[in-house]
């Protein structure tokens, strides 16, 4: 990984059809999610299901228009840690703010 | 440490001088972005963490107010985000194949959708501050506001970049094969993309 | 030794002093031999010569497991017992005397079970666990106490709580220990720990800040209320040498013309003076923020002719 | 030591081309790490003042020298944003490692040359941003809590703006080194032959490319509370000041490992020079600073132990607090082992990087007072924090970045300082910061609160001790300083590499050539090869 001075880049053949296979997977995914949040009434668990189609299609997006398929372990590990550090903000937070103990008065 | 002077080879013909060689720039530029991406997950992140946190104080709140935003406008701007996202991956691809005219193409009609989707966000904004809709009405608009308005920057800022590649790209640059450029700033579009894909239900459609 | 450590006067005080001395020699143990190798090898190894034989030693792995395994531990027992005293102070005895604590920029307000109020000055009894209850009407400030070893935040969100027995009488120091603003280093009080007997007089007397025990009824009207001056936080935003405060000084004030925010001036005389007291924000003075805390049902009638008297003197 | 780089004919320093311009844009990695290295001195030097104006101040309980408390109360506000994001945050790590990263492992210059200029340029603009808030400046503190930094009325948002404005270029620096550790190490140059400070550099950039877009996001959103008069913090309308404190110290927990990091390498690379001794548990160094990079985005809430949050949130943010010490005793103990058995020189770099080791070790076991709970339960917001923080910061920090000034200056300028004189302002830097800050110590334990423009008498005499230390420093760091301008202009030309270094860096001609290396060298051997037979 040290300096290369190769002058090919590596190219990724995708086709075109496959991006517009995953296109109209997008389009069927926010269809599909748009129509569960009006009919289906699931509770506190319709923002899990909402989260879970956004984080299908999040992944779409990474890994094909992005190219996060072909990419390697280090450019992975960049693309994960973040995540990770925006779970522990979100939890600890969540957490500090939800386990304080209300005084009685 | 022990060193001792390279060869001149022939690839350290390249180290020589300024230049490195093409594909360590190409790479060191898609990593460079990619770190990028990681922080602006981490800027909206704290919009995310406000966002968990009082939807799970508030529930009601926000189940109340989100009915006033406008469903339609934001599920045609998500269609609209997507679609653009995809013309962007196109334009990539062809301008690794070095097909300029449909680079042109794709590139072009990204930005578009890219105005089409700042112009009906105008509208939604306007619409809103008719109805004297503002920030401060409550934590449900904050949120909304800073959260779009914050994604809003970014959809301009990917704009301007789609602007330079289009010109980089009619002054033959890519077909050149030095593409890092376009395939840089299509991953900087594509993150503006992927916030969307989680701002659209958050805001949209929750209840 | 012990002369750094404050005189530890509530239940809690012992077990935070024990952890800090366990750290405190854990600590210099460590800086001792740390120094001392730093000390020996510098002169044991000094450069005596250009071309100094050095030995080539790059690890060894024994010495580097050992060295992070004990800090380890260590380190662990200290979280333990810091852990364990911390529980202690989050749980108050379900028979604490509670009182409310309303902190506001630049005072402490205190109100008791039995009705009666105290500005800055805490009375409590010896050996009679206390909870407090407490609240901010405005930013965040903190209460301290060291010679309890307590501190808890006072949050204008929601109610927080501390509690302590204490276990000698005298008076303490109360600091504000959150940044809260201009009169932040000013925003002082005082913890009066009383026998039970001075106790159950104080909770006898029926005026309104406890002058039983300070002693402040039986005195002149202007000293009186010259005692008021600081016991009520007065001496937080006025000054009595001119000072410009976070309100106008008090030097020379009564009978002063004083040019109000809406243009008109009025004359500082009794009337003007007991109504910016009881009601602050009725006339504001130019040029001033409206942070006076309302001293309605704080202070009576009789401490505010004496406050009026020690305001005449300043002049 | 093979080298082939030594200087040919047709060599010209880095320093040789003059004129405005010629800095201003220039994209030369080694001249922008000047440009950073004097813009941070003038802040350090900017905010030393300030801190002494403070300290005379505290000379007597009463308020003498300022005439309101909030004038104080801006000063120690200044002090420490000064301090903290305009010297130290980017101090180290963008000055000596732009400098210094593309030197150490055999690159022509960072991944991205123009982005660079434009982070010191980012950098400027910020600056500039809260020079036009020192007309009013705020009074906040450097945490910038709320609800109390919504509801002042001294300029808050355009301290925060510039602020906000630097951490884009803290990002943009950080993201610039990582990619040039990755990409452009010289060919041999593989991860276990870097040189400590290279590992010590991603580490940190690591911290300031995740961390400040928190921080960033966080100060936007005070700044819209105070200018749209939205309600995240504000309890009235339904927020959670406790919120802004969470957000807040997600970022300068890691913050202070950004400060303190980059020190580490520093130390790691004099020692082991000095002491002629191949550095002891390379690795353990090089990880343990990743350990700490990972581990510190985990224990923010233990500045918060007495904001009123619950047992359990104290309890495993206390326990992660001890975790983060480990791999920090883990380094003390391996720069102490390096000196084993070594050929120890006592140049003026090498002495503040022993002194280091002494005042760090007790900067950080007073942390450990404070991680503990109910010890911090009595200390919070008391001098002993301020101690502690000072300990760390400048007994850590600011000793290694001395150090390092002493050190590479021969590299930089291809001139020397007066040693003696230097050996001197260590002395008065070193006795000095201890009158100043030990007594804070004790004062802190019985009880002194911090941010306290006046005080109780019976905390006198301890403050007397500590602005008296003060003035020594302060003297200390004058001639100090006076004495590095000096050597500038001095005509004493050292040899190439005086320590006999086997870094990198020292193989090439001092000053550097524009262009780093005229052809990359291959490496053969780690940089701690000393005494190797
Ligand atoms: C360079 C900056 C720096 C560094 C490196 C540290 C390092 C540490 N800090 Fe510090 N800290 C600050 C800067 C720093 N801090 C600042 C600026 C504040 C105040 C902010 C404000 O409120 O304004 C602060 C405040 C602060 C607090 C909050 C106090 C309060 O407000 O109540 C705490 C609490 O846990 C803490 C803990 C620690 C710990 C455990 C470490 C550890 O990393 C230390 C680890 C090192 C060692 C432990 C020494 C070496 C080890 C050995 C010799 C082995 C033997 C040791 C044992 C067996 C114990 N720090
Ligand atoms: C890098 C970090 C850093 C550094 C180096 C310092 C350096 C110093 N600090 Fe600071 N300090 C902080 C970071 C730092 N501080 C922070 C974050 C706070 C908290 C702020 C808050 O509460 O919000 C703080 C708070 C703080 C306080 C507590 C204030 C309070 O709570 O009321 C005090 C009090 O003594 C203090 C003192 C000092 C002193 C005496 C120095 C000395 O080291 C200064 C040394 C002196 C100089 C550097 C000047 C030398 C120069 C000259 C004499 C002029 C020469 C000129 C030329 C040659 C051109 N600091
Ligand atoms: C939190 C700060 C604060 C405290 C504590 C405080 N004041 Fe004030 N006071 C002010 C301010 C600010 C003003 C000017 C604005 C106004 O008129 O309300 C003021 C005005 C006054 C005035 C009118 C002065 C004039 O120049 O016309 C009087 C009298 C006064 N205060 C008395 C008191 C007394 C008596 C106490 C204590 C029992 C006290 N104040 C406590 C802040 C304070
Ligand atoms: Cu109240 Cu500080
Ligand atoms: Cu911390």
């Amino acid at each position: 990984m040290s300096i290369e001075n190769r002058d090919h880049i590596e190219e990724h053949h995708t086709n075109i059809w496959s991006y517009v296979f995953v296109l109209l997977a997008l389009f069927t995914l926010t269809a599909f999610t748009v129509l569960t949040a009006i009919k289906v009434d699931i509770g506190s668990l319709n923002i899990v299901l909402a989260m879970i189609i956004a984080s299908v299609k999040a992944s779409i997006v990474a890994l094909f228009f992005m190219h996060l398929k072909f990419e390697d372990k280090l450019t992975w590990l960049y693309a994960l840690y973040p995540l990770f550090l925006l779970f522990l903000l979100i939890f600890f937070t969540l957490m500090e703010t939800f386990t304080r103990v209300p005084v009685l008065k | 440490m022990s060193t001792t002077t390279a060869d001149h080879t022939e690839d350290h013909a390249h180290a020589h001088g300024h230049g490195l060689g093409e594909a360590v720039t190409h790479d060191a530029a898609k990593f460079g972005m990619w770190l990028f991406l990681g922080t602006e997950i981490l800027l909206f992140g704290g919009l995310f963490a406000a966002y968990a946190l009082f939807r799970a104080k508030y529930p009601d709140l926000f189940v109340e107010y989100h009915k006033n935003l406008d469903l339609e406008k934001g599920v045609f701007n998500t269609f609209v985000l997507l679609f653009s996202s995809f013309t962007m991956a196109l334009a990539v691809l062809f301008a690794q194949r070095k097909k300029q005219l449909y680079t042109t193409i794709f590139l072009a009609i990204t930005f578009v959708c890219g105005a089409i989707f700042a112009i009906v966000k105008y509208f939604e904004y306007a619409h809103k501050f008719e109805d004297h809709i503002y920030p401060s009405k409550n934590i449900f608009y904050a949120l909304y506001y800073m959260t779009t308005g914050l994604h809003m920057i970014h959809v301009f800022i990917g704009m301007i970049i789609i602007l330079a590649l289009l010109g980089m790209n009619m002054k033959g640059k890519f077909v050149k094969g030095r593409y890092t450029p376009v395939e840089v700033g299509g991953l900087y579009w594509h993150l503006v993309d992927l916030i969307w894909i989680y701002l659209f239900p958050l805001m949209y459609l929750i209840g | 030794m012990t002369s750094w450590i404050p005189e530890s006067a509530s239940n809690l005080a012992s077990n935070v002093d024990n952890i800090t001395l366990f750290v405190t020699v854990l600590s210099v143990f460590f800086c001792v031999l740390i120094s001392f190798f730093l000390i020996y090898y510098s002169i044991k190894y000094r450069r005596k010569s250009e071309n100094q034989e050095t030995a080539y030693i790059t690890g060894n792995e024994l010495i580097e497991i050992i060295w992070t395994v004990i800090p380890s531990i260590l380190l662990m027992v200290i979280f333990a017992w810091g852990y364990i005293a911390f529980r202690e102070l989050k749980h108050p005895p379900a028979d604490a005397l509670e009182i409310n604590v309303i902190a506001k920029q630049w005072l402490w307000q205190f109100e008791y079970f039995n009705g009666k109020k105290s500005i800055n000055e805490m009375y409590v009894q010896k050996g009679r666990p206390v909870r407090l209850i407490m609240r901010s009407d405005d930013v965040i400030h903190s209460f301290f106490v060291p010679q309890f070893r307590v501190k808890q935040d006072v949050l204008p969100v929601n109610y927080s709580q501390l509690w302590f027995t204490p276990t000698k009488t005298g008076t303490y120091d109360i600091y504000c220990t959150e940044y809260c603003g201009a009169g932040h280093s000013k925003m002082l009080g005082k913890v009066n720990v009383l026998s039970p007997e001075a106790y159950a007089r104080w909770e006898r007397a029926d005026e309104f800040g406890g002058d039983a025990v300070a002693g402040g009824s039986d005195l002149p009207p202007a000293e009186r209320g010259e005692n008021l001056y600081s016991q009520r936080g007065c001496n937080a935003c006025h000054s009595l040498d001119g000072a410009d405060g976070v309100g106008p000084t008090f030097k020379g004030l009564f009978g002063r013309e004083e040019k109000l925010v809406d243009g008109s001036v009025v004359i500082a005389d009794e009337n003007y003076i007991k109504e910016s007291i009881y009601v602050p924000q009725a006339k504001m003075v130019a040029g001033y923020a409206p942070v006076m805390p309302a001293f309605k049902g704080i202070l009576s009638d009789d401490e505010v002719t004496a406050i009026i008297e020690f305001l005449k003197t300043q002049k | 030591m093979a080298n082939g780089i030594a200087a040919d004919s047709t060599y010209e320093s880095y320093l040789a081309k003059k004129g405005f311009t010629a800095w201003a844009l220039t994209t030369d990695h080694k001249r922008i790490g000047i440009m950073y290295l004097i813009t941070i001195s003038f802040f350090f030097l900017l905010a030393g003042v300030t801190a002494l104006l403070m300290r005379y101040e505290l000379l007597t309980p009463e308020l003498d020298f300022f005439s309101t408390t909030t004038q104080y109360n801006v000063a120690f506000t200044l002090h420490g944003s000064l301090m903290v994001f305009f010297f130290i945050v980017p101090g180290i790590a963008a000055s000596l490692g732009n400098f210094l990263i593309p030197l150490m492992i055999g690159a022509r210059d960072v991944a991205f040359p123009r982005l660079n200029l434009l982070s010191y340029w980012v950098y400027l603009v910020g600056t500039v941003i809260l020079m036009t808030a020192l007309a009013q400046p705020a009074d906040t503190g450097w945490t910038f809590y709320t609800p109390y930094s919504v509801e002042t009325g001294t300029n808050v948002i355009l301290i925060t703006l510039g602020v906000f404005v630097l951490g884009f270029s803290s990002i943009l620096t950080g993201m610039n080194f990582i990619v040039t550790v990755h990409k452009l190490r010289a060919p041999g140059m593989t991860w276990n032959r870097l040189p400590l400070f290279i590992w010590a550099s991603y580490a940190t950039a690591i911290l300031q490319l995740l961390a400040t877009p928190v921080v960033g996001i966080t100060l936007l959103l005070l700044i819209m509370e105070k200018s749209l008069d939205i309600g995240f913090f504000d309890p009235a309308k339904g927020g959670d000041p406790i919120l802004f404190q969470n957000f807040f110290w997600f970022y300068s927990h890691p913050a202070v490992y950004i400060m303190v990091i980059p020190a580490f390498g520093i130390i790691s690379e004099i020692i082991p020079v000095f002491a002629r001794k191949p550095i002891f548990g390379y690795r353990a160094i090089a990880y343990s600073s990743f350990a700490i990079a990972i581990i510190s985005f985990f224990v923010w809430l233990h500045h918060m132990f007495v904001s009123g949050i619950s047992e359990t949130a104290a309890a495993i943010f206390s326990f992660l607090t001890m975790l983060v010490a480990i791999p920090t005793a883990i380094k003390v103990f391996n720069w102490l082992a390096t000196l084993y058995k070594g050929s120890i020189e006592f140049h003026s770099s090498m002495l503040y990087a022993l002194s280091f080791i002494f005042l760090f070790t007790i900067g950080g076991l007073t942390g450990v007072f404070l991680g503990a709970l109910a010890v911090d339960v009595h200390l919070h917001d008391t001098y002993f924090v301020v101690a502690h923080m000072h300990y760390v910061m400048i007994g850590g920090t600011v000793m290694g970045f001395f150090g390092a000034l002493h050190f590479w200056y021969p590299k930089w300028f291809g001139k020397t300082f007066n040693e003696l004189t230097a050996k001197a302002s260590w002395f008065l830097v070193f006795v000095g910061f201890n009158v100043t800050f030990f007594p804070q110590f004790f004062m802190g334990y019985q009880g002194m609160p911090r941010r306290y423009a006046t005080y109780p008498e019976q905390f006198q005499s301890a403050h007397v001790l500590s602005t008296y230390g003060s003035w020594i420093l302060g003297l200390g760091i004058f001639i100090m300083t006076v004495n590095l301008i000096a050597g500038i202009f001095s005509r004493k030309v050292p040899e190439g590499n005086p320590y006999k270094s086997l870094s990198l860096e020292w193989q090439m001609p001092s000053p550097p050539p524009h262009n780093n290396f005229e052809d990359i060298p291959i490496v053969t051997d780690w940089t701690y090869a000393y005494g190797k037979k």
